[in-house]
């Protein structure tokens, strides 16, 4: 008879890491599907693309590496990077675009750092800042929403514009982006920036069709769909309240501050919480376990810090949407607020304190 | 101690005085053809924008500044005169499109006195790579559309981004660049042509060194 | 002319320096620091040689005027690790090509032992006691298994063997355990 | 008004330098330093603080040369000789001041002192300001922006350091090369900071 | 003879200022984004490493301790200042375009650091020789990230060989694909570190490579021991 | 605002952080009655079953023992004795596999019983009459060591010279499936409180909380009963939560204070002992009835009969599981301990000891193996649940990266290893594995940085003492060479200034060399002294940043081995003298060390001589009688280390004492107080033991002489 032997404790509880990944995919499903309806069916292309790129990247680092490939790919990490990259990028950009993205955050955000865990900052958002500057023509051709596209597209349609650049029915990315009205459409952020840096005040600027609704024509329901997830994924403690709550805080409070200074050229925090990413951000990509801050008090500083640089960027800087670069930025302050931030150790004074 | 101090002393002021010696003459002898070189890469731009003009050193030295912020982007521009046989054939004139995507854009446009536009180029921006920066000359010909274009007040809408229904093209996905800068080249058009006693101003644009 | 004055300004500039860090070089004269003890507690004082020196307090000297910080086997990457911080460059990979050794202590097989004594010579931390022309034994706790007494001992008969674990040295290491059949 | 303008223009200016202008990731200058201190944290405050005090006197100082010596006597080929004599000599005479007087200030930030004279950044500070024509105050704020720039990003630097010491960096990546890939990355999230101060 | 073997090797493999010394990186980073930029500094800093290295050399016996820095910087900066002058003078365009980072010669710490750290201490015909050969070394990084950086980032190389040589150099300039969508990122400041990186990795894992195989074939023992498991 | 003590009074208590719901599965055994097993065949009691050094032995092989008598004696403060369990022979006096996660062998006695449970005569002692220090010996002698878990000898907490205001009674027993204590309180509430009587004599608290789970109502509603005539006694019942057992934890829970660290709760006037140990001290106390039994929980679904025994200490596990209807699988866990904290076992012959209170038998399904380990995703789940309130994610990454400072700066020493952080990571990171791999590195590291130290010091003082005598030896030189020019210009008849010159010089060498070399001597004595010195501080330093180790005796610790070690080294460096010199005169027996050739070829002859005859006979006496051999170097060190053994008693029981310390806890640089008696202790073991295999070798040629 043979004995096994085991370190202590012999008991776990049985939420994997890759059930946890799971309910983060799962969570996002009905953010892609309001996506979908809004934006055309072109993001499940790219979703398609982004997780084979991730895979096989992911697979074959591993190989090279000589490490056990199966229970790493089955870990899902690879998945939700790939799937928070795709749903980030306009729908019917061309396909290498999400290649080149997802092939650099699996490879040099993520692999050569060691791989999960041990990545310092957001894949997702890291590629998809490497795209936005390097592909920026690409990277801005978001279409019209559904209600305003003068061409909808079916199913078929997504798959020949991805590869393409057109539709089988023959029109240009261009051409698709036209609205209804003839006019090009961009989104709401960047109607807002650039219409403002054109010296329109806000109210003129609202008079466009891209701003029926609370926060321009279907972000304000994917915002919705990503929030309703993002609850799920508090209420099932896979994330933790306070990364979100400090951002929505953060961000909320500058544009409030923003809005009641002056209300014609600052839009209200309403619009700022439920355009863009911000919803997306708040509850999938802030709380990346990897990159976020780990501590309690170090989440909360994280959060704000996303949410106050979200601002900053969107009012001031040069990027409509902000979430990329801020996620970033504060994934590199994360070693540091880290360190500060831990919490006292059981019959440890508190830092600071004369006790 | 006064020994050890003097020794140092002295000795870095001999390698000073042998170092500045070295450069001393080295500066002598390269001295004038730096200031040509100088010269000449001032020349080089204006020349690019305008290739007509033959006596350059002249229009150099021909120049005037202007405080006309509204029309020319910000105060303090020079507008350079091409003068042939006391005849003015053309203002040389630094403008700025205050309303690029990333700020400003400084150009250096080239008009004839009724408005013609002779040439243009883009002299700084801070506009997106890839995108913004097809203003560029080294990135396309965009900006060599507007040779020979003219403008008068009643041009407004000709002087526009085809989007805008105007006849200059703008590039995909970037709007705003190609509009700033279409109307900036406008706006220097027509401050020639309302501003007749710019020939006549005395030149007193200092030398940048 | 311009000349002159360049040489003249320059001149002075550099003759006024010049006096200032003469001056403050004699004024702020501070003895040199205790470097070389700060390295030599570093190093593993196992007095092994095998960086090149002999012993740990020459090889500390070393590294003060310069040497690399590499060449120490039996303190492995954790020493390298830590004299990289200490002298602010870079940690190198060790030096030698082969890893230190698990730890070990030499032993005297003591009816082959003949009692020359030059083990004893040998050892530069005075583990090895003995009686001459009798047996010798080490004293396993002050040997620091550098070895420097085997290739000495005419009879070759000093071992080097690995120290035994004990239940307050052993390392938890799941794999060492004998998974057993029990009847 | 005039104050508040002017007040303005000062944080702009200093915004800029340390965020959209970053010395380190956007000007390529004072990396070897960045690359050489960055190992553990509290090295890289040294510095940091070492670099702050240097960079803002050596901008001044250098400020003064260019304008009462320099520029009077038409001497500007000499700029970089003698902003570098200046630099050299302002380093040296404060570490061994430092070494002196303070040994705790010298521990901390002595030995980084010499290492100054070889950062760019230092030089490029004062060649910078000469380029920009800035005046004395914007000199010395230069200097001292584009310190709390290097700094900053030196100390953040720093601490993702200290956790990539241990992460499992695939053997040629190891070193200098992910560091090299981390900065990048930096740099890629300060592209966010464009545009974030107009060139007025 | 086997001194300028083996300094060939440091400077231009084993301790190369720019991979494994990491340092001059400023300029390494900074005027690398087009492959005639980095000809150009790269010409220039050996110029001045052979210059100082040889002239440190020479005075290195009279040098008083404490002003040893001011005066090694001083030697530098004179001969960064004539190549300045020089090229003011006769390469304009590229003077120009290399900017600040011409001047930033004198700092480039790998030029002070061998004066430090060989030529203060050698005679003179090995100093010079060190100082090629580092110079040669950082030519190289220079000009491999320099040709990385461009044609990713242009899809070209040569660009603007003009400013370098003359107008008759425009001639020169390749263009290897075509494309409206250049991977811009290489030509902007993370694509400069990255590619700093990458490099560094390449040549880890070349000499990693080596080193296994000259394990293998050399074996391992250093030193006689004897290691048996007796009782 | 009520003041803490009434706050405590009226019941109040508080949290601690983090904190897991395991399933606790208890129901299995707690209601059922406790088992009484059959006398098993073989008992294998090991010498040490505590936290401390195990005693004298008392008994020799093949000897009769009666139950109750003490195999081992308690000699020393940190020693507790082992009792025979039952009447029976000796079989033998051996080493076996230790109830140890290392299950390296051990000494034990095994026993065979006779079945005839003859007791040795029992003297119980009378509760009123007794004084402090009667009952104390009464404890000690019982053999009574903590039946928590950690095993520390029970007389020292109850013997504490420091005011305690609450007596904390640990009934908490927070791990899933043990129920032992539950069982004792529903079965001897009363003995159990007349425990807690004991200990309040000697202790004198202010208070009593007994704290115990909420999902044990019968032994709650015992002990209350029980309870019910003593006024200060408090049985408080606390949420259901792993670890509120920890004593650490279940401190904060009951008063809201927290130990600090690196103290004992002592120093904030608390002591803690668990139920068993207290019904251990009244057994001892009133019926003289030694700890030769405990409660053993046996459990797991692989016994058709899971229950509560009472087990012999010494009893093998298969015969434990065996009682209770063990169906093993092919590839079975056998955990002695709980889930949480308890360690498996290799092979089931390892015995019952006093700390053993759970045999957790599961099947694969019920407790299953930790699934592949996956990279850390710093989820933070882990943070969570630390009751000790660290950052269990940043531990493992400095584990991982053996950076030791860091994990210092991050309290690695404060984690008690309960597990819950790997309980609740997802990616099934075996982290508590990693901290305890982690925290041997760095008590080995440190074991290594004191033997650095010392292996410095010798290293100067080798090379100081070679200087001096290449000194020594060039003076001699020097003077040799004097008189030969002396001699040669003697001869020459040179003129007679020359000569004298000469003179003066040789003279002069002379005189030079010695001074130099008594100066070296001394100066050698010096630098030994210095590093001595330097080691001191070093310990100094060391003892006073963890106080709270010493703070019981500190100082006698810190004092007394300083000055024996001293004293000792003094003796040492004397004896090694005298030894090396002898070395160097009769090995090599070489010219320059005496003036006449020939009168050093008569003492290395006679050395030889002596030595051969040392060889033949000597080995035998040394130990008892050294020979006035003064050549013989062996003899010599010997001589040294039996002068300084007896000297150094005192010194290397108190090091001792503190080594067994840190085997459980883990700051080791305690044993820098006594950094000498350390490696003076090896030196004469060394001895001894080379001595001992001479003997053995010679008594084996002797013998295969005889039969030959
Ligand atoms: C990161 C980023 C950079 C951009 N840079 C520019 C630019 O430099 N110039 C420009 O005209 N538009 C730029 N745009 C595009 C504008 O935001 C906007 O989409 C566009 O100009 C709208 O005009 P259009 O659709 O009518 O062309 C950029 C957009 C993004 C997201
Ligand atoms: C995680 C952990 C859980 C513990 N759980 C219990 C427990 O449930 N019951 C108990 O008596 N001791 C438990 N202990 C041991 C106590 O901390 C403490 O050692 C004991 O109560 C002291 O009493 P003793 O000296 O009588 O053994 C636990 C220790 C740890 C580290
Ligand atoms: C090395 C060591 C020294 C101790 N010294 C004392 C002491 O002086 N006084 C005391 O009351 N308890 C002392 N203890 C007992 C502990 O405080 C604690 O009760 C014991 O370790 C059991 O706790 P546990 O099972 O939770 O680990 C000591 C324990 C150890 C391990
Ligand atoms: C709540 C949650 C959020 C995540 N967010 C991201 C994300 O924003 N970007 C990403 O690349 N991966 C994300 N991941 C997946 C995973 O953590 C990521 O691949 C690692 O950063 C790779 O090391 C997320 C995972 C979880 C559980
Ligand atoms: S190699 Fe040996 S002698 Fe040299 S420093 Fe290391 S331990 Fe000491
Ligand atoms: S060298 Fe060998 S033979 Fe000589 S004394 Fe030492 S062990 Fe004995
Ligand atoms: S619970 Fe596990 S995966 Fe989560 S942070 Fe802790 S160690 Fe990492
Ligand atoms: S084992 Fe240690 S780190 Fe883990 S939860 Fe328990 S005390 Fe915390
Ligand atoms: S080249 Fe070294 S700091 Fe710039």
């Amino acid at each position: 008879m043979s004995f096994k032997i085991a370190s202590s404790p012999h008991h776990h509880n049985r939420r994997s890491t890759s059930s946890i990944m799971q309910w983060v995919a799962l969570a996002c499903l009905p953010g892609i599907a309001v996506q979908a309806v809004f934006f055309g069916y072109g993001v499940l292309v790219q979703l398609l693309l982004a997780i084979i790129t991730a895979w096989l990247a992911e697979a074959v680092i591993l190989i090279i590496r000589r490490k056990a490939v199966l229970p790493r790919l089955t870990d899902h990490s690879a998945l939700v990077t790939a799937l928070l990259l795709a749903v980030s990028i306009p729908p019917y950009a061309p396909w290498w675009v999400i290649v080149i993205g997802t092939a650099f955050a699996i490879i040099f955000v993520k692999q050569l750092y060691g791989g999960l865990g041990n990545n310092l900052f957001n894949p997702a958002m890291a590629a998809y800042v490497l795209l936005l500057i390097s592909f920026p023509v690409q990277m801005t051709q978001w279409l019209a929403p559904l209600p305003l596209q003068a061409v909808t597209l079916s199913p078929l349609d997504a798959f020949c514009a991805v590869f393409t650049q057109f539709s089988c029915g023959g029109f240009s990315i261009a051409q698709l982006q036209q609205g209804i009205d003839g006019i090009t459409v961009a989104t709401p952020l960047d109607m807002v920036r650039t219409d403002l840096a054109q010296g329109y005040t806000l109210t003129e600027s609202y008079t466009k069709p891209v701003f029926q609704g609370i926060a321009g024509v279907g972000w304000f329901w994917v915002n919705l769909a990503y929030l309703a997830g993002g609850l799920l994924l508090i209420q099932q403690k896979i994330i933790s309240w306070r990364i979100p709550a400090a951002l929505l805080f953060g961000l909320f409070t500058l544009s409030a501050l923003g809005w009641l200074a002056a209300s014609d050229a600052n839009p209200s925090p309403v619009f700022h919480l439920f355009s863009g990413a911000t919803m997306l951000a708040a509850f999938f990509i802030a709380t990346d376990p990897v990159s976020a801050s780990t501590t309690d008090r170090g989440r909360l500083y994280y959060g704000v810090l996303i949410g106050v640089l979200v601002y900053v960027i969107r009012t001031f800087g040069g990027y409509p949407d902000a979430v990329a670069f801020a996620v970033l930025l504060a994934n590199m302050c994360v070693p540091l607020i880290d360190y500060y931030t831990r919490p006292r150790t059981y019959g440890h004074k508190a830092k600071g304190s004369l006790k | 101690m006064i020994q050890h101090i003097s020794k140092n002393a002295l000795a870095l002021a001999l390698v000073a005085i042998v170092c500045v010696l070295v450069l001393g003459s080295l500066d002598l002898l390269t001295k004038p053809k730096i200031a040509e070189q100088r010269l000449l890469s001032q020349l080089a731009i204006l020349q690019e924008v305008l290739p007509d003009a033959t006596d350059s050193r002249a229009l150099l030295a021909d120049c005037t500044q202007v405080d006309a912020p509204e029309q020319l982007g910000r105060s303090g521009q020079k507008v350079y005169r091409w003068r042939q046989d006391n005849a003015l054939l053309a203002y040389l004139l630094e403008t700025t499109a205050p309303d690029g995507y990333s700020g400003n854009i400084d150009l250096l446009v080239a008009v004839s006195p009724n408005g013609t536009v002779l040439g243009s180029r883009v002299v700084s921006h801070q506009e997106t790579p890839g995108l913004g920066d097809k203003i560029e000359r080294r990135r396309s010909d965009w900006i060599t559309l507007f040779s020979g274009k003219s403008a008068t007040p009643a041009d407004a809408t000709r002087w526009a981004v085809s989007k805008d229904g105007g006849e200059f093209d703008q590039f995909t996905g970037a709007t705003i660049t190609p509009r700033a800068v279409v109307n900036a080249i406008y706006r220097a058009a027509l401050y020639v042509q309302t501003h007749p006693e710019l020939a006549l101003l005395p030149a007193n644009c200092e030398i940048t060194p | 002319m311009t000349l002159m004055t360049a040489l003249l300004a320059l001149g002075i500039l550099a003759l006024l320096f010049g006096a200032l860090l003469g001056y403050s070089a004699i004024r702020f004269k501070v003895e040199s620091d205790p470097l070389v003890e700060q390295i030599d507690d570093i190093l593993p004082q196992t007095q092994c040689g095998q960086c090149g020196y002999p012993g740990c307090r020459p090889y500390a000297e070393a590294i003060a005027n310069g040497d690399e910080i590499n060449k120490c086997p039996p303190g492995g990457e954790a020493t390298i690790k830590k004299l990289a911080e200490l002298m602010g460059v870079e940690a190198k990979p060790l030096n030698a090509a082969q890893e230190p050794s698990i730890k070990r202590v030499a032993f005297i097989r003591e009816d082959e032992c003949i009692g020359c004594t030059k083990c004893i010579q040998a050892c530069p931390v005075d583990a090895i006691l003995g009686a001459s022309k009798l047996m010798h034994t080490v004293i396993a706790d002050e040997c620091t298994g550098c070895d420097l007494c085997v290739e000495p001992c005419p009879v070759d008969c000093i071992d080097m063997i690995p120290v035994p674990v004990t239940a307050e040295r052993w390392k938890w290491d799941l794999q060492a355990i004998p998974v057993k059949l029990v009847e | 008004m005039a104050k508040i303008k002017y007040m303005t223009e000062f944080l702009l200016l200093l915004i800029s330098t340390v965020l959209v202008n970053n010395f380190v990731l956007v000007k390529f200058l004072g990396l070897c330093p960045f690359m050489g201190v960055s190992g553990k944290l509290e090295t890289a405050i040294g510095m940091s603080m070492a670099t702050t005090f240097v960079l803002t006197l050596a901008s001044i100082c250098s400020y003064l040369v260019d304008s009462y010596l320099l520029a009077p006597l038409d001497l500007l080929y000499l700029r970089t000789l003698s902003f570098i004599l200046v630099i050299a000599v302002v380093v040296q005479f404060t570490e061994m001041v430092v070494h002196k007087t303070s040994p705790s200030l010298y521990r901390l930030l002595g030995i980084f002192l010499p290492l100054i004279t070889t950062n760019c950044a230092v030089l490029g500070v004062a060649l910078l300001n000469v380029n920009a024509r800035h005046n004395f105050i914007n000199s010395a704020l230069y200097g001292f922006g584009a310190a709390v720039g290097f700094s900053l990003v030196l100390i953040l630097f720093a601490a993702t350091r200290e956790r990539l010491a241990a992460a499992d960096v695939p053997t040629p990546f190891k070193g200098a090369a992910i560091a090299m890939i981390t900065a990048g990355l930096m740099s890629l999230a300060f592209m966010g900071f464009s545009g974030l101060v107009r060139t007025v | 003879m086997s001194t300028v073997k083996e300094l060939s090797l440091q400077g231009l493999w084993k301790n190369n200022p720019g991979l494994v010394q990491l340092l001059g990186l400023c300029p390494l980073l900074g005027v690398t984004n087009t492959l005639t930029n980095a000809i150009g500094l790269g010409l220039a800093t050996l110029l001045v490493l052979v210059g100082s290295n040889v002239v440190v050399s020479l005075v290195r016996t009279q040098v008083p301790n404490e002003i040893r820095i001011p005066i090694f910087v001083m030697i530098i900066a004179t001969f960064v200042t004539v190549i300045q002058l020089l090229m003011n003078a006769y390469t304009f365009g590229l003077y120009q375009s290399l900017g600040i980072f011409l001047p930033l010669i004198v700092t480039n710490c790998a030029i002070i650091g061998r004066a430090e750290a060989y030529a203060s201490k050698n005679p003179v015909l090995p100093s010079a020789i060190d100082g090629f050969m580092m110079g040669v070394g950082f030519l190289l990084v220079l000009l491999v990230l320099g040709a990385m950086r461009e044609i990713l980032g242009q899809g070209t190389l040569f660009d603007g060989a003009d400013l370098l040589l003359g107008t008759w150099a425009s001639a020169l300039r390749i263009e290897v694909f075509h494309s409206d969508n250049h991977f811009l990122l290489a030509m902007l400041p993370p694509g400069a570190f990255i590619g700093m990186g990458l490099l560094i990795a390449l040549k880890n894992s070349i000499d990693q490579r080596q080193a296994r195989k000259l394990a293998v074939t050399k074996g391992t023992i250093t030193r006689a021991r004897v290691t048996g498991t007796a009782q | 605002m009520p003041s803490l003590f009434q706050q405590i009074q009226a019941g109040t208590l508080w949290d601690f952080h983090g904190g897991i719901h395991p399933p606790v599965r208890k129901s299995i055994t707690s209601r059922k009655p406790i088992g009484l097993m059959p006398l098993p065949s073989r008992l294998y009691v090991p010498f040490r079953q505590h936290i401390g050094v195990s005693g004298q032995i008392l008994v020799t092989q093949g000897q009769y023992v009666l139950k109750g008598q003490a195999l081992t004696s308690a000699d020393n403060a940190m020693t507790v004795p082992v009792h025979s369990p039952t009447s029976g022979t000796i079989l033998a006096i051996t080493e076996h596999t230790s109830p140890h996660p290392s299950a390296l062998p051990e000494k034990v006695f095994v026993i065979e019983p006779d079945g005839l449970e003859q007791w040795r005569p029992r003297q119980p002692l009378n509760i009123a009459t007794a004084d402090q220090q009667m009952i104390l010996e009464r404890i000690q002698d019982s053999g009574i060591a903590g039946m928590g878990g950690a095993g520390f000898p029970t007389h020292i907490k109850a013997g504490m010279q420091q005011p305690v205001d609450y007596l904390i009674v640990n009934a908490v027993e927070c791990e899933p499936y043990i129920s032992a204590d539950d069982a004792l309180m529903q079965e001897a509430p009363t003995t159990i409180v007349k425990g807690i009587d004991i200990l309040c004599k000697l202790l004198n608290p202010k208070a009593v909380l007994i704290g115990i789970e909420e999902d044990k109502p019968i032994a709650i509603a015992a002990l209350k009963a029980a309870c019910s005539q003593r006024e200060h006694y408090f049985v408080r019942p606390v949420p259901v939560k792993y670890p509120s057992g920890g004593e650490k934890q279940l401190i904060q829970l009951l008063t809201n204070k927290e130990v600090p660290a690196g103290r004992r709760p002592a120093d904030i006037g608390i002591v803690m002992h668990n139920v068993g140990t207290l019904f251990a001290v009244a057994q001892a106390v009133l019926d003289d009835h030694p700890l030769i039994s405990r409660i053993v929980t046996v459990t797991g679904e692989t016994l058709l009969n899971p229950q509560n025994v009472h087990a012999l200490l010494g009893t093998p596990v298969a015969d434990l599981l065996s009682f209770c209807g063990f169906q093993a699988e092919p590839q079975q866990k056998v955990i002695m301990g709980g889930p949480m904290m308890g360690f498996t076992l290799p092979d089931l012959s390892v015995p019952v000891v006093k700390t053993t209170n759970c045999i957790l038998a599961p099947s694969a399904q019920e407790l299953p193996d930790a699934g592949p380990e996956l990279d850390c995703i710093r989820c933070g789940a882990c943070a969570d649940a630390c009751p000790a309130t660290l950052l269990p994610q940043q531990l493992l990454w400095y584990s991982k990266a053996k950076d030791h400072d860091k994990l210092k700066e991050y309290h690695l020493s404060d984690c008690i290893e309960c597990g819950a952080c790997a309980y609740v990571c997802p990616s099934e990171i075996p982290l508590v594995q990693y901290y305890r791999i982690a925290k041997a590195e760095i008590r080995e590291q440190q074991r290594e940085t004191l033997k650095a130290e010392q292996a410095k010091a010798r290293f100067e003082a080798r090379n100081a003492r070679l200087e001096a005598e290449k000194q020594a030896r060039l003076a001699r030189n020097q003077q040799l060479a004097a008189e030969r020019q002396q001699n040669q210009q003697q001869t020459g008849a040179k003129d007679a200034v020359a000569e004298a010159l000469a003179r003066i010089k040789a003279k002069q060498a002379e005189s030079i060399a010695e001074t130099s070399h008594d100066a070296i001597v001394a100066e050698r004595e010096l630098k030994k002294q210095q590093a001595r010195e330097y080691q001191a501080q070093k310990a100094l330093k060391a003892a006073t940043e963890q106080i709270g180790e010493v703070d019981a005796a500190p100082t006698p610790v810190s004092e007394d081995p300083r000055q024996a070690a001293v004293a000792a080294a003094i003796a040492r460096a004397k004896a090694k003298k005298a030894a090396t010199e002898q070395v160097g005169e009769a090995a090599t027996a070489p010219t320059p060390v005496s003036e006449d050739p020939r009168q050093a070829a008569v003492a290395a002859a006679i050395a030889r001589a002596k030595a051969k005859k040392a060889a033949t006979e000597q080995v035998g006496e040394a130990d008892t009688a050294p020979t006035p051999v003064s050549e013989d170097p062996r003899q010599a060190a010997v001589a040294a280390a039996i002068a300084r053994a007896k000297a150094k008693k005192a010194a290397t029981e108190h090091a001792s004492e503190q080594l067994a310390q840190q085997e459980h806890d883990v700051p080791i640089s305690h044993s820098d107080t006594a950094p000498a008696p350390a490696n003076e202790d090896p030196r004469q073991a060394a001895v001894a033991a080379a001595i001992a295999r001479a003997k053995a070798r010679k008594a084996a040629v002797k013998s295969e002489g005889e039969e030959g």
